[in-house]
């Protein structure tokens, strides 16, 4: 189960963003997050770099889509954001307040069970002798439907693992759909998109943000309210 | 008094059975009252309070356990030097305090919470049986989270409400702007 | 009175112990002389024969322990039968049906299956006599599961490999052994 180590070793997004936030002795606001999100991009690459687990990447992409936005919406204070990404940004400052609060219920619990303060309990009937009591009306035919059961709930549980893993990788086969469709003529923000899947929206933010700083496109937005424009360099 | 006799007959329940156990059980097996169960659950419990009482009462809700007092720091340690204490990873003590402070709690507030998908973690707790989960009234996948008694065991507690800080923070969510 | 919370001391060392306890390992563990000790097991037997207590001293020589008194012992049956006469519930129908095809199985692989901790179920199960224990190689604390033969017996089988699609399940559920 490596991806379950992984994800215990390492920091949430949010404990991260916090951390980010703090390191700067800033109030927890929009624009302190915009300060932040060329930091938290940062540390998000070199995740990737180290290979860390695809579920946990997923995590931090979802906070990094986020702080895209407000980023976004800093440099470009024309650009419209939807009423569904304006309540997106408005969530992960009031998350992150929140996590920022109950950092201190994490200081009691740690401290808590460090200090080993055990209380003990007895094990049920303990002392006493096993006793044949079988339950009544049970036949060799229930044990295979009760077993089927639970290796359905654990398939359910493996899955996202997989799921995960597929919108990760899609981040570089974006990068070249991107390129491949601006191949001769530039396009609008807009017709990159496949689908109108929000892991799709994510992935492609992530994509262009990526190729702009390798300077492998460009960005042009002719006037407020004109669609981006993006064309290959 | 015949209630004597009874809270004799719950020490020696709770002494055998060694598990947590529901009131509504125990009034049967006592053959008395829910109530009545209840007042004797809690002058037990007060008779416990004594100096010379080695044992506490441990609650969840309507479930109740006996456990040896946390002050007894050299039994404990004679006892259980064998128990390997492992140290909380960041995720397991994010999760273990928003459970033990919110709980009982659907995943999705832990998600909110935390950033990140916890069913791997929650998991992982309920395998080491620090977390235990109900089937909420809305069906039987939307389970709601809360720590266990042995979680709070591990901690020197005998209830929940006894973190430091409960109320504080038990209305946390309450205090933001949450869906 | 300092003496009181030695009595509280073993009390709590008594119930944890579980099996009987020489006084003058007592003694050491309670960092008291050995007369002192045996001062303090006769006031807490005084204090047992109260009839708010449900346990009893048992002395053996030089040998202590506690258990119920006998006059419960009826209300302690009742909760065997009671506990056992009950169908089993979903989980602990699970956790047999993995020690039946898997077994012997270790603890660790049957939370891992279940994704929940096992330990209680399985206690219950080993009481009922569905389920025994081996100790495995790995040391005292590495048990092993398997069903018990009255149970195969019970369902009407001579061994567990007559089980419905014996081989197909055992496959499966091998590929999710943990090592």
């Amino acid at each position: 189960m490596t991806y379950e180590l992984a994800l215990n070793e390492y920091k949430g997004p949010l404990d991260k963003l916090l951390e980010l936030v703090e390191e700067k002795k800033l109030e927890i606001t929009r624009v302190s997050l915009s300060e932040v999100t060329a930091d938290f991009l940062d540390y998000l690459k070199k995740m990737e770099a180290e290979k860390t687990n695809h579920g946990l990447i997923a995590d931090f992409l979802a906070v990094a889509s986020r702080l895209i936005l407000i980023k976004s919406k800093t440099l470009l204070p024309a650009l419209e954001l939807s009423a569904e990404e304006e309540s997106d940004i408005k969530n992960l400052e009031a998350r992150l307040k929140i996590y920022a609060e109950l950092k201190g219920a994490q200081k009691n619990i740690k401290s808590l069970w460090n200090e080993q303060q055990v209380m003990a309990t007895r094990e049920f009937l303990s002392g006493m002798e096993a006793v044949f009591y079988p339950p009544e009306g049970i036949s060799k035919e229930d044990l295979a439907p009760a077993l089927e059961r639970i290796l359905e709930e654990l398939q359910r549980f493996l899955k996202p693992v997989e799921t995960i893993k597929i919108e990760v990788i899609n981040l570089k086969a974006k990068i070249e759909d991107i390129l491949k469709k601006l191949e001769g003529k530039p396009m609008g923000l807009r017709g990159l998109r496949n689908e109108n899947s929000r892991s799709e929206l994510v992935v492609l933010f992530l994509a262009i943000l990526h190729m702009i700083k390798e300077e492998l496109i460009h960005v042009e937005q002719e006037t407020h309210f004109a669609e981006i424009q993006i064309a290959r360099k | 008094m015949e209630n004597n006799r009874k809270i004799g007959e719950l020490e020696a329940l709770l002494f055998v059975y060694g598990e947590p156990l529901e009131i509504k059980k125990i009034a049967k097996l006592l053959k008395v009252k829910e109530t009545e169960a209840s007042d004797i659950v809690a002058t037990f419990e007060s008779r416990l309070a004594s100096e010379d009482r080695g044992l506490a009462l441990m609650r969840d809700g309507e479930r109740i356990q006996i456990a040896t007092k946390p002050e007894f720091r050299t039994v404990n340690e004679t006892l259980m030097k064998e128990e390997f204490r492992e140290e909380l990873t960041p995720a397991a003590l994010e999760t273990l305090s928003i459970v033990a402070y919110l709980g009982p709690v659907p995943r999705s507030t832990i998600d909110y919470v935390r950033g990140v998908n916890s069913s791997f973690i929650l998991r992982n707790l309920l395998m080491r049986g620090l977390v235990e989960r109900e089937t909420s009234e809305e069906g039987r996948h939307a389970y709601k989270y809360r720590v266990s008694l042995d979680f709070l065991k591990h901690l020197g507690l005998t209830r929940k409400e006894e973190l430091p800080e409960f109320e504080k923070y038990r209305n946390i969510l309450t205090s933001f702007e949450t869906p």
